[in-house]
């Protein structure tokens, strides 16, 4: 496996579901180059052979094996195999099989041109009060500022936000002006943000480091630099940031 | 060498080329008004619980005139049994009859458009007001006796008119859903703060008001998709009057060179006129009735 | 319904084509179409206190006159088979189209269904 | 009998006498012809301006790539005169003129180049050849198509030069940003982008109503729906797939023109709030609705862009290897199946935008279900290879490359299908490649083959072998050197559609080290515009010096196509004819010659 993501220059996966899907892309890409080359052999052996040269007089039968649409039966074979072994489990893991919010470190993203933007909900584990009334490109989750419960929620606005390793995540990707594309190459996430919808995904990072999020989708004029930093630490340096953050955001950290 | 089938019909399809290319074209505009449908019923389904004061977002309804509806459907429905009963005569080989229920046709054409164009400035002259306080009224404009068009706050603002006067609707034309609970008459006069009582007449302070919109398109998804579907209708519509008044009184010498030919356009153009009834059979109760 | 009735029937059609007495045909549709439309403006009125029911008796009465029209106005019930080919092509991706569409919405991932973003 | 043949000898006769008589003048003859094989033509050159002007838009866009930041090698300046400082201070591309430029080259090349080509160009003068008809079904509707297409491409290049520059949301044209990049302006190149939409769809929509309806009732005696030419299938399928999957995306088109203009808000959801504050509209749509009617079409789409290709393949391969076509019934069946299920995959370019499990396993499926139509054409094709007496002609070796650059292209596919596996390569450059393999030197190549194959039939005149091989090599190598890397560039996270190349986002210490391919593809670009040069050369020289076709049947074909006068003429046919077998009567054992032609008794 190691070998075989290496030769598809697969970025270093960091999280625990994207191994799944590492096998999946390897195993797709086996079953691709077994075709091509499969094909490709008989294309150029079928070429060379009979070319006008050699072969002045054409067959009007042709090949009369029945090969072929045994290999088409294998094809498609396979293609259900990997259907049913990989991709729908997979995907149904991801979407529908969420962990508890109370045993995860839950996230509120919101995309916004051009960045991206973090919401914990503070050692009181309760969201402060939003409302679109309040929003504005500085205070892009709409918190009321007067709302107790907002006292002490965290906010990362276009800075670097941290989670903690080997604990389940969920984020709540949402946007307030187009459509982005929460994606983290190396966690194997990818979660278009769309105005007025809240879309959770969720992961478990295994993995300390620095990562970056892409916006991979088209979303205006600096698309490119639509660029997101998080980092992956151990529980307790992030229980420590938590609480700074907590007590100097008070309120959630408004500019 | 001649394009074959302009008139006969192939053997083996029994059809005649404009036949083929007729249901074909309906077959597109099936899909095209089909992606309509499916759009109105995905923002319908999708939009939020409509109560005041979020006009905007609300899927207001029961604002259309039923029986003005109704009457333009029978002007449809009536059009579609005429442009038949002209088909029929072409084939008696009785011109002046044909050309008689022609006009019937072209008429009620002309017809359903004249009132679809009163609706629309119904529309167009009918205001929502929402106020400062929350609450809000709909209604139409007085001023100087006109009841103009398309006026916003900032058209109010720009006139430095102190107070606007209104006709109010009462109760407010904004109701609920079916199946929601409809406002009795006393609480909406409860809600305009007492004004009202039949078609009352207000004074509305311009500082009291907070938005101050017609009728129209940007109104909300549902006065944009009304607009849209039945400005398309009444395109196709026009388009078919337009085709039909030109092949029966401009193009009609065509009845002395090749009368058979002649028919088929006429078939196919009924078959097209048709085809917008049955939008509108689908299109009236849909945006008028539920 | 025995084969016998129905080409009898088929044959009075074509027949019929020629006369002027079919035209009463298309009053008897066109009559049904007008009464079919007060039906619904009526139906409509009354408070059946179910979005479903409403939405279905309206369809229902709509779907009745358009089999009216386009079967015997547009001469649907006895047409040639390419053009039953094409409008079954049609009517099929157009129920895949209107299907899908809707099924997409519905079936979304937990709590994505909130049509307002800023609610957590 | 008898007395019929004469008639339309007699008849045919008086037309040419009176052809003599009046001459059309220019604008009847070049403008406003109803003959489909002029249409065919105008088509054509068209859309090989077009083809053309996309590529230079799409050099200029790698020049960009390659120096992230800097002033536009070549051409920077001009776009700095032409379009202004704010699209290209400096000669360096801004943002904005990237993604118009982007969205310009998706645009053009899809709905301005290959649709009208493929179908536009080698439909209309091939198809009514192919099936012995006189003309198109409507030739005035046909005319009107031209024109619709033609007037829809002016308003797109129109587009670029006024103020805020074309539509830059990309040819996907998502709102909310297709209404929010440019809301300040009452006419952008958005309002533009959709205007020209609904000209180019109305186009299309007119000429597949008149594909079909010639099809089903313009072939000539004896042209039963086995005996068609692969080619007239490929193009009958295509027909329905423009014709019923268009209007969905004419009607989100209208209704994003109400968004933009009228300030509806059928796309847009309540509560947008930009830098500028909150967005004055009145909310309550759903972008997604967009999404879903744009690839309802944007789908079929792809297979409109594919199938005229495997037709013109098809024929060029059968007469090229003297056999007929192994499978030609499956083919057929597939190239049913493929319409068919065209319109039940489009999701899968939505698998991210937040699908449940049961939806997206239904999109899955179908889109497995049909990979596999499409391996049993290219398994008919490369199985027909098998036993012939293969010449390697111009026209064959751009066919030849179809069948494996196209399997490249598709097979990529498949891992975009599985949507876990599209979780880590959607909208990376991985998708590009995928496309590109498909359309570029996939289908384009099929187009060359065309071209170089009809050229003679068309102008009496055949292109230059060794220029045409020049063409081909360059091509083949040139456009394996751009696309190949694409693979490597998306499996290692590189997102698309970024006009500094992705140095931003990879540039600080987590360079996966596939950036400096940016350099190398945009070479290898160059290189594909050197080796163009020969076919243009080619193409417009040959009408005056290439060698003369000695008979009208040069590449001693079967189809009816061959059996007119060269050019032919107003009528096509001389007679009409009749046929008597199938397709593609090639070797046929104990036979004379080693092709009998369709409408030949015996
Ligand atoms: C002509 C165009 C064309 C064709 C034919 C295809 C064919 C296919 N496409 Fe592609 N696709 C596009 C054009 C095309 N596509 C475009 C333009 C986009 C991007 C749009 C955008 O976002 O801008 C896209 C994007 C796209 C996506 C979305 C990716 C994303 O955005 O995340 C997906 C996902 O499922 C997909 C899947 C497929 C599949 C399964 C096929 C299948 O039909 C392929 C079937 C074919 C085969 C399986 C090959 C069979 C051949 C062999 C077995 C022989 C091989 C061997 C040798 C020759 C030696 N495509
Ligand atoms: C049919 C479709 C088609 C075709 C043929 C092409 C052809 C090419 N494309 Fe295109 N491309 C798209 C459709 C297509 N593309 C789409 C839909 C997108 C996505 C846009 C978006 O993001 O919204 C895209 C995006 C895209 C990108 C990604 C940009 C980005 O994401 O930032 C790149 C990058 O290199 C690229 C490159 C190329 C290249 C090098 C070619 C070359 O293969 C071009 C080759 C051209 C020729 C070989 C021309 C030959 C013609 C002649 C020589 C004319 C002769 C004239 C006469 C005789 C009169 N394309
Ligand atoms: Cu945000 Cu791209
Ligand atoms: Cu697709």
């Amino acid at each position: 496996m190691e070998f075989f993501s290496k030769l598809l220059f697969l970025h270093e996966v960091a999280s625990s579901h994207g191994k799944g899907l590492d096998e999946l892309l390897i195993y797709v890409h086996l079953l691709m180059a077994s075709l091509f080359v499969g094909w490709l052999a008989f294309f150029v052996i079928a070429v060379f052979k009979h070319r006008r040269s050699v072969n002045p007089k054409a067959d009007y039968v042709g090949a009369r094996s029945h090969f072929s649409t045994y290999a088409e039966i294998g094809v498609a074979a396979i293609e259900g195999l990997l259907l049913l072994g990989f991709a729908v489990p997979l995907w149904a893991k991801s979407v529908d099989k969420f962990p508890e919010e109370k045993d995860a470190t839950v996230i509120q993203i919101m995309g916004q041109q051009f960045a991206w933007n973090a919401h914990y909900a503070g050692p009181d584990g309760k969201w402060g009060k939003q409302d679109v009334k309040f929003a504005s490109s500085t205070n892009p989750f709409g918190l009321d500022s007067g709302d107790a419960g907002a006292k002490d929620d965290i906010t990362c606005l276009r800075e670097k936000f941290l989670i903690p390793v080997g604990k389940e995540v969920i984020c709540k990707i949402s946007s307030m002006d187009v459509i982005h594309c929460f994606k983290l190459p190396r966690m194997r996430v990818t979660q278009d943000a769309i105005p007025g919808m809240s879309i959770p995904v969720h992961f478990k990072p295994t993995k300390v480091g620095d990562y970056t999020i892409t916006c991979a989708q088209l979303c205006g004029n600096l698309h490119s630099t639509m660029r997101g930093e998080f980092k992956v630490v151990e529980q307790a340096e992030f229980d420590k940031w938590f609480a700074e953050k907590a007590k100097a955001g008070g309120g959630g950290g408004f500019e | 060498m001649e394009i074959p089938y302009t008139v006969k019909p192939r053997p083996d399809t029994g059809l005649y080329n404009a036949k083929v290319g007729i249901w074909l074209f309906l077959a597109s505009e099936v899909m095209l008004f089909g992606a309509f449908f499916s759009s109105y019923i995905l923002l319908r389904v999708g939009a939020p619980d409509g109560f005041w004061p979020d006009v905007a977002t609300a899927w207001p309804h029961g604002l259309l005139n039923i029986p003005i509806g109704t009457f333009n459907t029978a002007v449809l429905i009536i059009s579609s049994v005429t442009v038949l009963l002209a088909w029929a005569s072409l084939k008696e080989g009785n011109l002046p009859k044909f050309k008689k229920f022609m006009a019937a046709t072209i008429l009620c054409a002309l017809g359903f458009l004249a009132i679809k164009s009163y609706e629309y400035n119904e529309k167009f002259t009918h205001y929502v007001i929402r106020l400062k306080d929350g609450t809000a009224v709909t209604g139409h404009l007085d001023i100087d006796g006109k009841s103009p068009r398309f006026w916003s706050l900032a058209t109010v603002e720009a006139k430095k008119l102190e107070s606007i006067k209104v006709h109010v609707d009462v109760p407010n034309q904004f109701r609920y859903p079916v199946g929601f609970k409809h406002e009795t008459h006393e609480e909406a006069e409860a809600k305009t703060g007492g004004h009202g009582g039949g078609h009352g007449e207000r004074e509305i302070k311009t500082a009291d008001i907070a938005l101050l919109q017609a009728f129209i398109p940007k109104t909300g998804t549902f006065f944009a998709i009304y607009f849209t579907m039945t400005f398309l209708h009444g395109l196709h519509v026009l388009g078919g009057a337009i085709v039909m008044a030109y092949i029966a009184f401009v193009g009609d010498g065509m009845w002395k060179t090749d009368p058979e030919r002649y028919t088929n356009r006429i078939e196919v153009a009924g078959l097209f006129w048709h085809f917008v009834d049955l939008v509108w059979i689908f299109l009236f109760p849909v945006v008028y009735l539920l | 319904m025995s084969d016998h009735t129905h080409s009898g029937a088929a044959e009075a059609h074509e027949h019929g084509h020629d006369h002027a007495g079919h035209n009463k045909i298309y009053f008897v549709i066109g009559a049904a179409l007008l009464v079919g439309t007060i039906v619904t403006v009526l139906a409509r009125y009354w408070e059946f206190n179910s979005v479903a029911l409403t939405v279905a008796v309206a369809l229902f009465i709509a779907s009745i006159k358009a089999f009216l029209v386009a079967g015997y106005f547009m001469h649907l019930l006895s047409e040639k088979k390419m053009i039953y080919l094409v409008l079954a092509t049609t009517a099929a991706f157009l129920v895949g189209m209107v299907g899908l569409i809707l099924w997409s919405d519905a079936d979304q991932p937990r709590g994505s269904t909130q049509k307002i973003h800023y609610v957590p | 009998m008898h007395t019929a043949t004469t008639h339309a000898q007699a008849h045919g006769h008086g037309h040419e006498h009176a052809h003599e008589h009046h001459e059309p003048g220019f604008w009847a003859k070049y403008i406003f012809s109803t003959d489909h094989k002029m249409i065919g033509i105008q088509y054509g050159i068209t859309s090989l301006a077009f083809l053309f002007f996309g590529f230079l838009l799409m050099l200029a866009m790698r020049q960009q790539l390659a120096n992230p930041g800097q002033p536009v090698p070549f051409v920077g300046k001009l776009l700095e005169k032409t379009l202004g400082a704010d699209a290209a201070s400096g000669g360096v591309m801004q943002g904005d003129l990237y993604n118009a430029f982007g969205a310009m080259h998706g645009t053009i090349m899809v709905f301005l180049a290959i649709v009208p080509l493929a179908f536009g160009a080698f439909g209309n003068y091939v198809t009514p050849l192919q099936i012995g008809a006189p003309d198109m079904a409507f030739p005035r509707l046909n005319m009107a198509s031209y024109h619709l297409y033609f007037w829809g491409g002016v308003v797109m290049l129109v587009s670029f030069f006024i103020p805020g520059g074309a539509a830059k949301s990309g040819w996907t044209s998502y709102s909310p940003l297709a209404t929010l990049a440019d809301m300040d302006r009452a006419i952008n190149g958005q309002t533009m982008w959709l205007i020209g939409m609904v000209l180019l769809i109305t186009s299309s929509l007119l000429g597949a109503v008149n594909f079909i309806a010639t099809i089903i009732q313009l072939r000539a005696k004896g042209m039963t729906w086995m005996r068609l030419p692969f080619f007239v299938w490929a193009q009958f399928v295509t027909a329905f797939l423009l014709l019923l999957a268009f209007p969905p995306l004419e009607a989100a088109g209208l209704m994003q023109l109400a968004d933009n203009v009228l300030k509806t808000s059928f796309f847009l959801p309540t509560g947008l709030v930009t830098s500028g504050g909150p967005v004055p509209v009145s909310g309550g749509g759903s972008p997604l609705l967009w999404q879903h009617l744009f690839w309802f079409l944007a789908h079929p789409e792809v297979y409109v862009l594919i199938l005229p290709a495997m037709g013109i393949v098809s024929e060029v391969i059968a007469n090229n290897t003297r056999k007929p076509l192994w499978g030609y019934k499956s083919m057929v069946y597939a190239a049913l199946g493929i319409g068919f299920l065209a319109f039940i995959v489009w999701a899968h370019h939505m698998y991210l935008t937040g699908m449940g499990t049961k939806i997206s396993t239904f999109f899955q499926t179908t889109t497995m279900m049909i990979s596999i139509p499409s391996v049993i054409i290219l398994t008919a094709l490369f199985i027909s290879l098998w036993g012939g007496s293969i010449r390697f002609n111009t026209p064959m070796l751009f066919a030849l490359a179809f069948l494996p650059m196209f399997g490249i292209g598709g097979l990529t596919g498949l891992p975009l299908g599985f949507n876990a596996s599209d979780i880590y390569l959607h909208d990376s450059y991985y998708v590009i490649g995928h496309f590109h393999y498909v359309v570029a030197p996939g289908t384009i190549f099929g187009l060359f083959a065309g071209v170089y194959f009809w050229y003679p039939k068309a102008t009496g005149r055949f292109m230059s072998e060794f220029w045409g091989k020049v063409h081909f090599f360059g091509s083949l190598v040139c456009m394996n050197l751009i696309f190949a890397p694409m693979f490597v560039q998306g499996l290692r996270g590189m997102s698309r559609r970024m006009y500094d190349g992705g140095a931003t986002y990879f540039g600080n210490g987590v360079d996966p080290g596939v950036l400096w391919l940016n350099k190398f593809i945009t070479h290898a670009a160059l290189g594909l515009l050197i080796f163009q040069l020969p076919f243009i050369w080619n193409f417009f020289s040959s009408l005056f010096v290439g060698k003369k076709v000695e008979s009208d049947n040069p590449w001693q074909a079967t189809t009816l196509d061959w059996q007119t006068p060269t050019p032919p003429p107003h009528g096509n046919f001389a007679t009409e004819p009749v046929v008597y077998r199938g397709p593609y009567e090639y070797s046929v054992p104990g036979a004379a010659k080693d092709f009998i032609p369709q409408g030949q008794k015996s």
